[in-house]
């Protein structure tokens, strides 16, 4: 069942070497010689409180903004743009209102110069897994949240990045919808094998989906992340949420993040 | 009434408004009416006047007759046109008994005889009988009407004419616009239409709405009496009379020049009475003669009834 | 501007409502019966049917010709301009506050100017109408064209994609509601702006037609060409409609 | 409508933009020489010094008398008006789409008219004005009234709320941003409506004085009551939002 | 600690009687016959998707719908409106935000009639118990999520019903805001001791709060609802979350609900 091939040294798919950034027009750097890795077919969420830098380092991995000092790489080499390199599945959807499913999921392609029929036949070939087979023609409005997310998705993998970085994509969900993308995503990420980036504030949802968290706290951030491995095997089935570990570091983590929250 | 005998305060109470809109800015053509003013014949009538200046060329008629003005100074045309559509006007005294209205045009153009307007632009200010007097001159001559460019400019008649936007215009005054352009260093020529088959209308009439006429009729006849006795003063005094009107000038909307106002004073005197005809005075032979070029001209499809038109107020 | 989709659903109390009004003006007109005051919508209608020949082949032509002379050089500009603004954070800052002020200043005011400027030819007419919906059409499609969201474009640009990409792929679809939004109050000014326009000094078009009418009092003449001026109003409006039908896809609308 | 405020924040650009136009205008002005056609800036200023005397004491107070009685007016309808809409779906129904029907017909056309329906007295003219105000102030009351959530609405009525209590501590404080909103619209149009109503029939007011001027070619003193007008525009704008600013409470404004 | 009296029969707050209920120019039914009770002092919630009914069911105890059959029961009896006889914090805050923190707070009781006064005495008296003494001149955008919705909270509060109806107060807020106010309401209540019903479609959270469940299925709802009782001791703690009984239940609940739920 579990297909990933999973080696002690494996390659390194994004690195941040001693990046330092401050926000245009800011007074105070968000980040300050900040180290992180992420390996190739990891997932590693990044938790932290609203604020805490979490889209900024999505910003300079993805190539958005670009860093003050210190290198970004990608697969172990700085290349000339990072923009086109990593896919991106936002905290809203972002479907194009006036494209059908099927022509939502050609965007990247078209972008990348692809042919419209090679692109329709492309993204074809994924509906069926992603369970958006018969909805192709339909727009956007017409689908529901999850679904919506699974087109999302579905956009960002056809895009060929191996990385995908995820900005708090399941938040707009209600409770029951997001256990299920969240099992979901998991199955297709075992099957895919990507590297799989993602933002939440979800203690839970980082704890269940990670290899590895990052924890973000009150910028500045310096030097290296405090890192939580999770302890979990894989593959994880529902019933890893309740898992005596992940409740340990559950509270554990509440507390931590308690005590810098400071004032609701 | 200084026979009234009330003391001054119920005296002044008793005034009765009359409202009055002439043609066109104050220009010679009405310093009978101040000289009426200032010399207190209104108000030995038991009148208060209060003169009016339109905003648009047809509104002195339009306005007294829907009420919103007693009286108005307008055309003898429009009054016949109107009484066509029906419009309960009544002309009540011929105040300048021929065409002022002449074609003017810029004296180095090349333009000889009324024919050649044919292929140009003629302004005129929205008064609809300017159409019928340039068609008259223009056929009359040899020309083809239809080749002239008549346009609409309201009261742009000098501005449109000095600026080059129109060749000619139509609707301007001898005694008026002509000096004014003359004194302002554009020499112009120009055609009277009565030269050219117009027959020699009433060129301003005064005018009222027939509820007015039959309910205020004595108002009418008052203020009429009194602009009768501003006239006579005025040929007595010329002088001054126009220092009077000059004393009521509009300067900054219609600022007037001694020099021009004189000489259309003069051009006036001819025509707002003759040998046989006294000031006021209507004569049914030059309605008559109005409405049937009006009628050969197809300008009006109804026949008005001559007597219905006017009274004479004039004795 | 999405009232004008609001007011699509239920007619018949509005109905009944103009159906009220025109009893009551015909009611009022027969009783007060002054035609040269205030005519009767019948009378109105018999004008507009005696006249229809030179109305519809003289004057409604001249206006159209106005209108859309205006409207076509108000898009060319207005679209042109927003399309910089939303290029340019430089040229936004500068232009769009000049814009807004602009319309504080009463520039129509100057319309009669334009009659020294352009003469009595259509331009005078163009320049009123160009004056009037110039601004709508500007903010409409620049609006329209920053509809697009930043989440938008950065996600495009994580897929590599250029500015013009981005321009086309997004801005301009998302911009169209907008536009369309603005075009339609656009076409219902023009009208109006077309007929100021003809005040000011023409010899053709329905605006002058009606002023035309007053110097003979003709009330009924009056309203008539302005039935037709609203009627062109109304069809303008209708076929920016068919349009954005036309062009915008069934997705872009949302429910 | 948020547009005005997005306008407060860099002038630099939009000065700079001002300043180049008039110093072209300027100069283009001179090398043209025909002042009677284009006025220099400069001249329009000396000529609004020559004749701010009538200017001020004449014209000036007879045009802002027509605005502010043809505000008034607009504000007392169109707000009445706006309630019974926001207060009966029955009502909104028929005069809404009434309202915006109105807006696709070119009434102003039917200004010439007004003259004879109320001579060259100040209602012609504060007819027009309310003729162009009124829509904005409605639809921006309206709008407001609109604004107050139905759940607020449940939520005062759970607290016991009677609908009169619901409209003045809900309807009315949320309806005020968008009613300004449409009155900062509706004061700038008044101007142009004074203006327009002037010219078809007044013997005071700027509009009136600058077609007069017109008459005369002049050409600077044209433009000298028109730049009088656009101040009392811009005026008219700032005091609406020093009104905005002491009457809606600093948590209403939402940055 | 536990201040609260729980005798096995104690009085009924609310009581839903055989009603029956379709939205005007609906096809079907919401309600059907539908029996439900809530004692004095329970804490009940209402957990169900989206859709199901849940606020619905809220309308109707409030009075702002009436049932097209059967009887609306508060204390026993059937008032002339149930209107100003509930209290009610909304899913957003619904702050006005013309008004400070404190004019917020003494909304209902103006709209009662109270002298400014005295109202604002009275609200004066809560703000510290609610943690918002020294921003009560504020206005509420000055205010973080989990502060608004304790002035929302106190607002209800302030009202002087004992039935408090909360219609998913806390799912605008970010996790570890919700965990905290999810602490803090449990508090307030086991301070007070108003009858409280709380709307929420988090699973979690519904366990966690209440004493008893109610569970909505799509509608129509026939009868009685299926009725979760949750057996952990008063008062409880943040602990309490990792409870296996409670773990247990959830699983349940989460499956069940999948079950019925389909097509995300
Ligand atoms: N364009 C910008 N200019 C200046 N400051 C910014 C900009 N974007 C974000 N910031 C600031 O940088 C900090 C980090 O923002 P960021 O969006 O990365 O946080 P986040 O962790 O993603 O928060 P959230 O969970 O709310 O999305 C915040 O304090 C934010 O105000
Ligand atoms: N005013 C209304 N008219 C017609 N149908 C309505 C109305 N309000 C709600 N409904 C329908 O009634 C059903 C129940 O709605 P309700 O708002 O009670 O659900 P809910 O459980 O509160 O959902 P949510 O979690 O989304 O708030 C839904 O199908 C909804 O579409
Ligand atoms: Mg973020
Ligand atoms: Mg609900």
């Amino acid at each position: 069942m579990n297909k990933r091939y999973r080696p002690e040294h494996q390659e390194t798919a994004l690195e941040f070497r001693d990046v330092t950034y401050t926000h245009k027009g800011s007074q105070s750097a968000i980040f300050q010689h900040v180290q992180a890795e992420v390996k190739q077919g990891e997932f590693v969420s990044l938790l932290g409180p609203s604020g805490s830098g979490k889209s900024t380092f999505f910003r300079l991995a993805a190539g958005l903004s670009h860093p003050d000092q210190g290198t970004v790489f990608l697969h172990g080499s700085v290349p000339e743009t990072r923009l086109g390199r990593v896919g991106y599945m936002p905290q809203q959807d972002l479907l194009l209102p006036w494209r059908t499913i099927l022509e939502n999921g050609m965007l990247p392609l078209e972008i990348n110069g692809v042919p419209k029929k090679e692109a329709a036949h492309n993204v074809s070939a994924h509906l069926k897994a992603f369970g958006l087979d018969g909805v192709e023609n339909q727009y956007p409005h017409e689908l529901s949240g999850g679904m919506r997310q699974r087109v999302s998705f579905l956009r960002a993998v056809v895009g060929g990045s191996d990385i995908l970085m995820l900005d708090e994509p399941f938040s707009a969900l209600d409770s029951i919808t997001r256990f299920m993308m969240q099992e979901w995503l998991l199955e297709q990420w075992q099957m895919a094998g990507q590297t799989l980036i993602f933002i939440t504030h979800d203690i839970e949802e980082a704890l269940f989906l990670s290899d590895r968290i990052l924890l973000f706290t009150q910028p500045p951030i310096e030097g290296r992340f405090t890192e939580i491995t999770v302890p979990l095997p894989r593959p994880r089935k529902e019933n890893a949420r309740d898992h005596p570990e992940l409740l340990k570091l559950k509270r554990e983590l509440i507390n931590r993040m308690r005590g810098e929250g400071g004032i609701i | 009434g200084n026979e009234s005998g009330g003391d001054q305060q119920t005296e002044n109470n008793e005034l009765q408004e009359v409202d009055i809109m002439l043609d066109w800015y104050p220009n010679a053509v009405h310093s009978y009416l101040y000289t009426a003013q200032e010399k207190g014949y209104f108000e030995e009538e038991g009148l208060d006047v209060n003169i009016m200046f339109p905003t648009n060329p047809t509104d002195p008629l339009n306005l007294a007759a829907a009420g919103e003005v007693d009286l108005g100074i307008t055309y003898q045309p429009d009054v016949i046109t109107a009484r066509t559509e029906g419009i309960p006007v009544v002309s009540v005294a011929a105040i300048v008994r021929s065409p002022l209205n002449h074609v003017v045009y810029k004296a180095d153009s090349d333009i000889e005889r009324p024919r050649d307007l044919e292929g140009r632009t003629v302004g005129y200010p929205g008064i609809p009988v300017n159409e019928p007097i340039v068609e008259t001159m223009v056929e009359a001559d040899g020309g083809q009407f239809d080749e002239v460019d008549l346009v609409d400019i309201g009261f742009e008649l000098q501005s449109s004419l000095v600026s080059g936007r129109a060749d000619a215009v139509s609707g301007a005054y001898i005694n008026h616009e002509v000096p004014v352009l003359e004194h302002a260093g554009t020499a112009v020529e120009y055609f009277d239409p009565v030269d050219y088959g117009v027959p020699p209308f009433y060129e301003l009439v005064l005018v009222t709405n027939e509820e007015t006429l039959e309910e205020d009729e004595a108002k009418i006849n008052a203020f009429w009496s009194a602009a009768e006795k501003g006239y006579t003063y005025m040929k007595d005094h010329p002088e001054e009379s126009l220092d009077i009107l000059f004393e009521n000038e509009d300067q900054e909307n219609f600022p007037l020049e001694q020099a021009v106002e004189e000489e259309s004073l003069d051009i006036l005197m001819g025509k707002m009475e003759t040998e046989e005809e006294a000031f006021g005075t209507q004569s049914r032979e030059s309605w008559e003669e109005t409405i049937s070029w009006l009628e050969e001209m197809d300008y009006i499809s109804e026949t008005p009834d001559a007597e219905e038109i006017f009274v004479n107020t004039a004795e | 501007m999405n009232r004008w989709k609001s007011a699509g659903t239920s007619y018949a109390g509005a109905a009944l409502l103009a159906a009220a009004f025109f009893i009551i003006w015909e009611a009022g007109a027969r009783w007060y019966d002054t035609p040269y005051i205030l005519p009767a919508p019948s009378a109105v209608l018999q004008r507009l049917w005696e006249l229809a020949d030179i109305l519809f082949l003289v004057h409604l032509p001249a206006t159209l010709l106005v209108i859309v002379t205006g409207l076509a050089v108000s898009i060319v500009c207005g679209v042109g301009i927003a399309v910089l603004m939303s290029r340019s954070r430089a040229v936004e800052k500068s232009v769009f506050p000049l814009l807004i002020t602009s319309q504080t200043i009463p520039i129509i005011a100057l319309a009669p100017i334009f009659v020294l400027w352009f003469g009595y030819s259509m331009w005078s007419k163009v320049a009123v109408t160009v004056l009037i919906t110039f601004f709508p059409i500007t903010v409409g499609a620049f609006d329209g064209l920053r509809a697009a969201s930043k989440d938008m474009e950065d996600l495009l640009r994580t897929m590599g994609a250029g500015s013009w990409q981005i321009f086309r792929k997004v801005q301009v679809p998302m911009a169209l509601p907008s536009f369309y939004s603005g075009l339609k109050v656009a076409v219902t000014l023009s009208v109006i702006g077309a007929a100021i326009g003809e005040w000011l000094g023409a010899d053709a078009g329905l605006g002058y037609f009606s002023r035309r009418m007053m110097t003979q009092m003709d009330a009924a003449g009056v309203f008539a060409p302005i039935v037709l001026l609203s009627l062109l109003g109304i069809g303008l409006f209708l076929g920016v409609k068919a349009i954005e039908y036309a062009t915008t896809k069934r997705g872009g609308r949302r429910s």
